[in-house]
């Protein structure tokens, strides 16, 4: 049953991904997508409730699949050294081979051996599948609308939609493939593949910005997959093995401290940690879904699974230390560049990078609350940050700007959409949402380590800044403005579902504490399988209870809907301009002439200089990373 | 950057005294451009006065602006009475003076209430304020109204001051002396005041001769000249020099005029020691003719009269040319590059009267 | 209940004051009813400077072309129960710049007025007095629940 | 038991609230030889405005001023009730951001202009005031206000530093000279009323008891630095609070630049002092 499963989510798929392309006729993709969609959801919910489990692959299709990973896995590389060319990019070029050769190497030495449990689907998997095939899904629906709509505006001659969701179904399949292999070899492959998907995907436009950006993110994340490969070689020559439960019963820590840090580092640039953040900045400028899709809620997540994942072997030691400092480092430092941005998906992508560097924190504390808040932010973060991208590139398509300052009055020209946008940015921000309570347990947690502390600390005094403003311009009123919201159900049907889902998680978070993270601790943490051991509840945490503070928010509300129908304004005046009024936004000036009153929201772009700031920060974050290095290779 | 926040600063806002507009143009709180729009207090007085007899003019002038209606009376006094070569009795002169002097008192303490006011140090304005009253009083007793105190007229003044009002006026003015000192060292030596005006607002000393400056603009730029040297009503026979300061900020400007408080005060106190005898008016008879620029300087700077008569009972015209007016260009420059926050204290550093600019 | 929102009604009287056109006179004067000497805020008068939060609008000067549709603007932004109180002789009929050709006359050419202050200047006692008597119009208009006309 | 803790939080606090707020303008008053309002004028204020109309710009402007009721409320039956001090502060900051989006929500640049500036207000404080509960944790181990009151200690010995820091963000949080910029108590600012601009009537009713629930949980907030001794905490209050009026008295208006520099460099940097020392003599 299990081995059916898996099939249908890491090889249907991918084999759908070559029909899709192959067959370029709209409506067969469209219901190749939806139904892909629907098994997705199914198989990942049945596999769930399955529980955990190894799947064990024998006899010869063991072996070839060894063989067709491995060959699929030279491809990418050689796919990269192709590109390398065709860019002209010696750094590329270079990576590639540079991951060509050990890969090879590493292959002849280990004699294509496989791993007999070839996937291990335990909780922390089972987490990531949940955000991959439930969130993933949903915004593929939603970029059916949204391609056809985009290619629109970009006037193609030929539409390259099937390429587009090819690469999306690729993804998706390579992405439950990583979450759930159990060899180290095939996670390597699969990471390769949604490195290889981003690419496609943010060059998808084929402008030169995108080109340049695609570029970009294939060099960087090519680096990680290097450090990657030299990870495995490194586990292999001090542990042999390469299957992945057996590297994390491996106790004598000292020995995997070397690969661990190259994994880590791996890690940090798929999960774009500064200094390698540019990539994931320069994604932005693929068309919304992707970023929505890869880019906040499922592939950057890959880095910090990886990280998660190998996190019992090394916590407590330094490299722990060092990674939850530069982690830390990276969500103060986006936070606050956050603040000098203008553009709205800029400002979710350092949000993004942001939150991924709380992630890496609170993974790499050595307690008990920190793993529950990490793995929780994961699915909260995931959740809010897809809805939120959705909603701008609503947004964007409407009006034709993704300017923050472009959308006053947004409420009531798209108001559905202005909600949905204004509930994710409130999720990501305020209480009682999961996002902030998860901010509140990595500053009680990190009392142990004061700077990392304080830099989270600092971080979410910045958070505050950028998100109110961010929410009080969708929320702004502009008297001028009409409503131009058209709702489709395969539009903003996908948008409200994510809404209500951000709304599920944060309300039930401790019975999904109870039924992924509890056993997940209990078995990768605490060495043990009885799940009942570690059953804590954040409703010890200080008398907490979401349920609680939702109901005691609700009457809240409540309350304040039945004063304010008491407080409901009489009258209407024009706002304060000095008692110069012309009209609502229009003051009389020199001349008699009338003027329009503005706004801008304040950026500090004299002081906060993305491009001087960037530089320090890539400094001081690349000094980090030479300190961690230096140190554990003493 | 496309957008910028567009901000009308006036005409009814709390910290303007008057109705001026200034469209900010602003990006974060740093304004880069400010237009000026004006007319919210033009009356057109300058046309009321040709309908007025000439005596009644005095009335009108006065009108132009409450603060320092006496200096904008004696200017028109002196200045047909040049024209019709009336010599004024010496007491008048002094009295002119002296009056003068603490309608200077009375608008600088006024002045230094609103900066105090506008950089947010409330309990300052009101001691200022509280110290203001004691010149009212004093007005107040000699002339017996408290602002617009008519008290000048063609040949001399209206009204004397005694033996015992001379000695209550000098009693006041150790007193507000006292006072003076006090705010003096919280203008000159507290930190926040020094934060929000040192640095703030500068006019190069080049700038101010060039833009056309008067008055403590003028003088706090470095420049050394004040009107009331050239001698006019009895300042010759006083003993007074400019006040100037050098670094050109709102600090300057408003060293400058704390300083001038002193100095009236001094001021004051020789023209009482020297007070002659005598008559306070010398008769008038018939109509001015000709045409003739006078100048006064004010608390602001100097203001310009013309006249031109035509040897009838009333004016050809009647030119006013404030020192506000000659002080705008140099605000204007002042407040590019400011922060919103410094603006209102940029606008008051030049003591703008308005309705004296509009008439 | 609403008998004690009527007393805290007259104990509070917020004014927004607005220059139009005037010689600066009454203006200082104004100013000066709120410095130690006068001290308003003894009757609870605060300076608001806002129409939005203000009760009572304190005129000075006469209104002219330019500066009405301003007058007209404070005062229909100020939230019901209001009151005029127009202080000196300009706001009150003109005064000396009464046949100016850019003065309209006085401020109730352009918003209805309800107390008129004589003087030029005004001083600070009668304008304090127009302040409270403006106070009972206020009441009256709260007992009497009359409502917006414009 | 704790719903009569409750109602008597809801009750009294805008009446204690009231009061200091009356206390506050007499003092004031005094200060500057004036002699000032009655002592219930805050409460003739808020009953006048109560009974006024409310006009507005939007239509849910009002609704965000609600809010700031609603949650100020909530913040201080939470502090009543014990809970954590961290959840607390976030509830505080939910309050505050209801506040600036009411602001944002109507179409006017003065008070846009404030909601910024109240953001960097914050931008300003909140490390701070959470640097000062964390100092607390590391003095008793907890951020549960039920256990720092149960701590024999008090906790401004160990922690002066702090409580100078936060006194001096108590400044900007109570909105008093000199950092009264993004709305300010009398009206003669640039801003005129910046945040609050367009809010009358009942709705400027709301900001106004919600601001006297603010005033009464951080003078708790204060209080706490003195726990463990009624007396003490009660005249430390007080002193507190006088220092805050004093200081509105004697200090000019300050640029938010000038107060951003001034907590982020030396506030933050004796705050760290502090939490090193205290981590140091509790977990080294």
């Amino acid at each position: 049953m299990v081995s059916y499963l898996l099939l249908a989510m890491i090889l249907l798929p991918m084999l759908l991904a070559a029909v899709v392309l192959a067959v370029t006729d709209r409506r067969f993709r469209n219901v190749c997508v939806l139904m892909v969609s629907g098994i997705l959801m199914v198989s990942a919910l049945l596999i769930i409730k399955t529980g955990a489990a190894f799947v064990e692959i024998h006899g010869t299709l063991a072996e070839v699949l060894d063989y067709v990973i491995f060959a699929a896995d030279v491809a990418i590389s050689l796919i990269a050294l192709y590109f390398g060319f065709k860019f002209r990019s010696i750094v590329l070029a270079v990576l590639s081979i540079a991951q060509l050769i050990p890969l090879v190497l590493f292959h002849i030495q280990i004699n294509f051996a496989g791993v007999e449990k070839a996937f291990h689907i335990d909780h922390l998997s089972m987490i990531m599948l949940l955000l991959v095939n439930i969130i993933g899904p949903l915004i593929a629906v939603y970029a059916l609308h949204y391609m056809q709509e985009h290619e629109h505006h970009q006037h193609l001659t030929a539409s390259r939609q099937h390429y587009f969701f090819a690469t999306i179904l690729l993804f998706l399949g390579a992405m439950n493939g990583l979450v759930m292999a159990n060899n180290i070899n095939w996670i390597h492959f699969f990471w390769e593949v949604t490195t290889l998907c981003s690419f496609l995907l943010i060059g998808h436009d084929q402008t030169e910005a995108a080109l340049a950006n695609a570029k970009r993110a294939l060099i960087i994340n090519f680096f990680g997959g290097v450090a990657f490969i030299l990870g495995i070689m490194f586990i292999y020559s001090r542990v042999h093995t390469i299957a992945v439960h057996e590297i994390l019963t491996y106790s004598d820590v000292s020995v995997l401290l070397i690969p661990m840090a190259l994994l880590v580092l791996a890690g940090f640039t798929k999960s774009a940690q500064i200094p390698f953040q540019s990539w994931l900045l320069g994604a932005m400028v693929a068309p919304t879904p992707v970023s929505a899709l890869l880019h906040s809620s499922t592939m950057v997540k890959a880095g910090i699974y990886l990280i998660f994942r190998f996190a019992p072997v090394f916590l407590g030691t330094w490299l722990a230390d060092m990674s939850a400092l530069i982690g830390a480092f990276t969500f103060a430092a986006a936070a606050l560049l956050a603040i000098s941005q203008t553009n709205a998906k800029r400002i979710l992508a350092y949000s993004t990078i942001s939150n991924l560097g709380l992630m890496i924190t609170l993974i790499c504390i050595l307690d008990i609350y920190a793993i529950y808040a990490a793995a929780l932010l994961i699915v909260l973060h995931g959740v809010s940050k897809a809805l939120l991208f959705l909603c701008v590139g609503t947004i964007e398509q409407a009006i034709g700007s993704r300017d923050l300052e472009d959308m006053d009055g947004i409420r009531q020209r798209l108001p559905l959409t202005a909600f949905l946008a204004t509930f994710g940015a409130i999720s990501m921000l305020l209480p009682p949402f999961g996002v902030l309570i998860t901010k509140w347990i990595g500053i009680e947690v990190t009392a142990s380590l004061p700077p990392v502390m304080f830099l989270i600390i600092l971080g979410s005094a910045c958070t505050v800044f950028f998100w109110a403003k961010f929410i009080g311009k969708l929320l702004s009123h502009n008297p001028e403005a009409e409503k131009i919201e058209t709702l489709f159900l395969t539009y903003q049907g996908p948008l409200a579902i994510i809404a209500v889902l951000a709304l599920i998680t944060s309300i039930f978070m401790i019975e999904f504490s109870n039924m992924f993270i509890a056993p997940f601790i209990s078995s990768a943490y605490l060495g043990s399988s009885d799940q009942t051991i570690p059953n804590v509840l954040i409703s010890d945490f200080a008398g907490f209870y979401p349920p609680a503070f939702f109901a005691v928010t609700a009457i809240a509300l409540l309350l304040v809907f039945i004063l304010y129908n008491w407080l409901k304004p009489k009258r209407y005046v024009q706002p304060f301009l000095s008692g110069e009024n012309s009209g609502h936004n229009q003051f009389y000036s020199l001349s008699d002439g009338k003027f329009n009153a503005g706004f801008r929201n304040y950026y500090f772009s004299s002081v906060l200089n993305e491009h001087k700031l960037t530089y320090l920060m890539n400094s001081i974050a690349s000094a980090l990373l030479i300190v961690l290095f230096g140190v554990i290779l003493r | 950057m496309a957008k910028k926040t567009i901000l009308p600063f006036g005409p009814q806002h709390p910290v303007l005294p008057e109705p001026i507009q200034l469209q900010l143009v602003m990006e974060d709180e740093i304004v880069v451009e400010a237009i000026p729009a004006i007319g919210y207090v033009h009356r057109g007085l300058e046309k009321l006065t040709e309908t007025k007899a000439i005596a009644e003019n005095i009335f009108v002038v006065e009108r132009i602006c409450g603060i320092c209606s006496f200096m904008h009376a004696l200017c028109y006094c002196q200045g047909i009475e040049s024209l019709m070569n009336i010599t004024v009795p010496d007491r008048s002169r002094f009295l002119r003076v002296i009056w003068g002097e603490l309608h200077r008192l009375h608008s600088h303490h006024l002045w230094l209430g609103l900066l105090a006011d506008a950089f947010g140090f409330e309990s300052l304005f009101m001691q200022c304020w509280r110290n203001r009253e004691m010149v009212m009083d004093i007005m107040e007793m000699t002339a017996g109204s408290r602002v617009i105190i008519s008290t000048n007229a063609l040949g001399g003044v209206r009204r004397d001051i005694d033996s015992d009002q001379q000695k209550f006026i000098l009693n006041s003015l150790n007193k507000l002396q006292e006072e003076l000192d006090n705010i003096k060292r919280v203008f000159s030596d507290d930190y926040t005041v020094n934060k929000r005006l040192v640095d703030v607002a500068v006019i190069s000393k080049e700038d101010a001769h060039e833009l056309g400056a008067v008055g403590p603009v003028m003088r706090a730029s470095g420049l050394s000249f004040d009107y009331r040297t050239t001698g006019y009503a009895a300042y010759n026979e006083l003993d007074f020099e400019p006040i100037v300061e050098q670094s050109g900020d709102c600090y300057a400007r408003m060293m400058v005029r704390l300083r001038e408080c002193y100095q009236s005060i001094d001021i004051i106190r020789q023209a009482f020691a020297k007070l002659p005898e005598g008559p306070i008016a010398s008769p008038v008879k018939g109509f001015p003719s000709g045409e003739i620029a006078t100048r006064v300087e004010q608390p602001r700077g100097e203001v310009l009269y013309y006249i031109k008569a035509n040897g009838t009972n009333h004016l050809d015209r009647l030119r006013v040319r404030t020192p506000t007016f000659a002080n705008i260009p140099a605000l204007l420059k002042m407040v590019k590059g400011l922060t919103l926050a410094d603006i209102p204290i940029a606008i008051l550093s030049i003591d703008p009267c308005i309705s004296c600019t509009e008439r | 209940m609403m008998g004690i929102l009527q007393t805290a009604a007259t104990k509070s009287p917020w004014i927004v004051h607005f220059d139009c056109g005037s010689c600066n006179g009454c203006d200082i004067e104004i100013l000066a009813c709120l410095t130690p000497l006068y001290d308003v805020e003894r009757f609870g008068v605060l300076n608001v400077g806002n129409p939005k939060h203000a009760d009572i609008l304190v005129v000075s000067g006469t209104a002219n072309y330019r500066n009405a549709r301003v007058l007209r603007n404070v005062y229909d932004q100020m939230p019901w129960p209001k009151a005029v109180v127009a202080v000196g002789a300009c706001a009150s009929t003109g005064g000396i710049f009464r046949n100016c050709y850019n003065t309209l006359g006085g401020v109730d050419k352009v918003i209805p007025v309800d107390v008129y202050v004589p003087g030029c200047a005004a001083k600070p006692e009668a304008i304090m007095e127009g302040v409270l008597q403006a106070v009972q119009v206020l009441e009256k208009r709260k007992e009497t629940g009359e409502t917006y006309a414009g | 038991m704790n719903i009569q803790i409750i109602a008597a939080t809801i009750l009294l606090a805008p009446v204690i609230g009231g009061l200091i707020a009356g206390i506050d303008r007499i003092i004031t008053a005094r200060m500057q030889h004036r002699v000032g309002p009655p002592l219930l004028q805050p409460f003739y204020d808020v009953l006048k405005l109560l009974g006024k109309e409310n006009i507005a710009v939007t239509n849910d402007q009002s609704l965000y001023a609600v809010l700031y009721l609603v949650f100020n409320v909530i913040t201080l039956v939470m502090f009543v009730l014990q809970m954590d001090l961290l959840l607390i502060l976030f509830m505080l900051l939910l309050a505050v951001a209801s506040l600036v989006l009411g602001a944002m929500s109507a179409n006017s640049p003065f008070s846009k202009i404030g909601a910024q500036r109240e953001l960097i207000a914050i931008l300003a404080y909140e490390p701070i005031l959470i640097s000062s509960v964390v100092g607390m944790y590391f003095v008793t181990g907890s951020f549960s206000i039920s256990r720092i009151l149960q701590i024999d200690r008090m906790l401004f010995i160990d922690l002066p530093l702090l409580f100078i820091a936060f006194t001096y963000v108590l400044t900007i949080k109570l909105r008093k000279s000199p950092f009264d910029f993004s709305t300010s108590h009398h009206g003669h600012q640039e801003l005129v009323k910046g945040l609050t601009i367009e809010y009358s009537g009942p709705s400027l009713a709301m900001i106004e008891i919600a601001h006297w629930y603010e005033t009464v949980l951080l003078l708790l907030f204060a209080g706490l630095f003195f726990a463990n001794n009624l007396y003490v905490a009660v005249a430390a209050i007080a002193i507190c609070y006088f220092a805050e009026i004093l200081v509105d008295n004697i200090a000019a208006r300050l640029t938010w630049q000038i107060m951003l520099k001034s907590t982020w460099i030396p506030g933050l940097l004796i705050a760290v002092v502090n939490m090193v020392w205290v981590y140091i003599k509790y977990h080294v």
